[in-house]
């Protein structure tokens, strides 16, 4: 594992560790060397993991971006057509990135201030209770246009989940069926065909997961890419 | 006089403090004598008894406490009253869907709004443009919130039956129940 | 001077107020012109000036505020018990990014920052830096957020545009953190 002396818990969130990665190399800002910024992150999100600390899905959301951005930069360019410029892959990060710093530099500036202006000190405004503030006259308008505001708020509606069609508990008896039928033996690939819809492979795929749960069924391939065979455990039935 | 130039910093203590100080509290922090605080709070004393000053100091439980002087009284309570109570967008929009939903409790607020209405509700409460209209049947018997007679002065109507009927398209506002 | 009479009011005014006081509303109570009350700031600033006074006026939030010398900040430290306004450096982060792109939804800042900013805009909203402005016109009309006057008092300006600009060349690879 590459060499890191990052302090574990120190960053905000994935930009933060990123302009940190970006400063401490002293790389070039616009033109970031992502294979090995990308590394680096990756490293330092696994350390994260062998602190047992939970990773905020916003960086493991980074880490995606930064794969995809890594694996476009690794893509041969596409030929040329128009004299179109081809935008680099790092734009994004890049605009990303710099917004952020103007952030932080904001924030320094205003933490300045703020020490400054601490320097004085005020008084809490007098009290009058006998007296209540008046309210500034407001019409019936008024009231509409703060309706308004709340108006187009979306009205969610409730989000329709269909109804499954195909059972994985059906697709069980199924696959056990198919396999006493053919020498309590079959070829996965046959069980997951491309002429199936999308929603029933789901299915199938998963009546496989739970048979193998159950010990119903063992999975055998003789070396990689070769073709994977199920077959149907005959010491353990009745457990359905 | 030797502890002169102790004065300003007498005053800006009495200044940040607002309530009383003893003089055994001012000494301490000044790190001099009560004798000394004495003498120099007479010296402000002289000193705000100039026409030219606003201020002056009040010897109260135990302390000295900056004061305005009694002659702006009626000055000084003039800048409360004629301060016009702006509601902001969000008190605006709260006190919407009290006045047309009510009764209305608070998580009915937030479901409209959605956002936490707590501060703003406090507001509204404390300005006495809505007040509580006893309670709700339901669970946790969240109290209910309703419009006062100083909000119909404030908006001109002369009773809730004259607010409007809401126009048609917002009635999307009363279809969000609990 | 004709209206040295009322400096003492002026005095009055801005210490029982606290916070800063814009000329236009100190001119209405005192009912006298911006001119006069611009005068008056003039005179008491000078005498403020005197080494045995502990108060100055501040400009600020586009009006005036009474508080005490800076010199004496060390001292009043010692009397009050108040909780310094700390701001986590991610608090800091939001709270510069709605200052210089007021106004802007939670999901903008987010974009920026990389991270969900929810909890950190609730603590802004309590200390009442920042509050709600209006909603942007946009799908599910999100909550829009802006400073207050209160940020511009506690950090010191004038109005907003005021902000301290950024460094033009952003490109050269300064540590943000030194």
């Amino acid at each position: 594992m590459p060499n890191y002396n990052i302090k574990i818990q120190d960053f905000e969130g994935p930009l933060d560790l990123l302009m940190h990665l970006i400063e401490k190399d002293k790389v070039d800002i616009y033109d970031i060397p992502i294979v090995d910024i990308t590394e680096q992150y990756i490293t330092y999100l696994n350390a994260m993991k062998e602190f047992d600390m939970d990773i905020a899905s916003d960086f493991l959301v980074m880490a995606a971006t930064l794969l995809q951005i890594k694996s476009r930069m690794l893509l041969p360019k596409p030929p040329v057509e128009s004299t179109e410029e081809q935008e680099d892959p790092r734009q994004m990060l890049v605009d990303m990135l710099v917004e952020y710093r103007k952030i932080r530099l904001q924030a320094k500036m205003l933490t300045e201030c703020l020490a400054m202006s601490l320097g004085y000190h005020q008084r809490k405004p007098m009290q009058f209770p006998d007296i209540r503030k008046k309210i500034k006259h407001l019409s019936f308008t008024d009231l509409l246009d703060s309706l308004n505001g709340l108006l187009t708020i979306e009205k969610h509606e409730p989000a329709l989940i269909e109804r499954q069609r195909f059972n994985v508990q059906d697709k069980m008896n199924n696959i056990l069926e198919l396999l006493e039928q053919n020498n309590n033996s079959l070829e996965f690939s046959s069980l997951i065909t491309s002429k199936i819809s999308r929603s029933e492979i789901i299915a199938s795929f998963l009546a496989i997961l739970e048979l193998m749960r159950l010990n119903r069924i063992t999975i055998r391939q003789a070396r990689p890419f070769s073709p994977i065979f199920v077959f149907l455990r005959e010491d353990m039935t009745d457990v359905l | 006089m030797f502890y002169d130039f102790l004065r300003g910093h007498v005053e800006a203590l009495l200044f940040a403090a607002g309530e009383p100080l003893s003089k055994k509290r001012i000494a301490d922090i000044l790190q001099t004598e009560t004798e000394t605080i004495e003498r120099l709070i007479a010296l402000l004393e002289e000193d705000y008894r100039s026409k030219n000053r606003g201020l002056c100091i009040r010897h109260v439980a135990g302390g000295y406490q900056l004061v305005t002087k009694p002659d702006f009284d009626n000055l000084i309570r003039q800048l409360i009253s004629q301060q016009e109570l702006k509601l902001s967008s969000a008190a605006m929009e709260t006190l919407a869907i009290v006045a047309f939903k009510q009764p209305v409790t608070r998580s009915e607020m937030e479901a409209i709004r959605g956002v936490k209405v707590d501060g703003v509700v406090n507001t509204l409460l404390e300005t006495g443009l809505i007040c509580e209209a006893g309670r709700k049947d339901s669970i946790g018997k969240p109290i209910l919130y309703g419009t006062t007679e100083l909000f119909l002065t404030t908006f001109g109507f002369n009773s809730l039956e004259e607010l409007p009927p809401l126009p048609e398209d917002l009635s999307v506002l009363q279809s969000v129940e609990d």
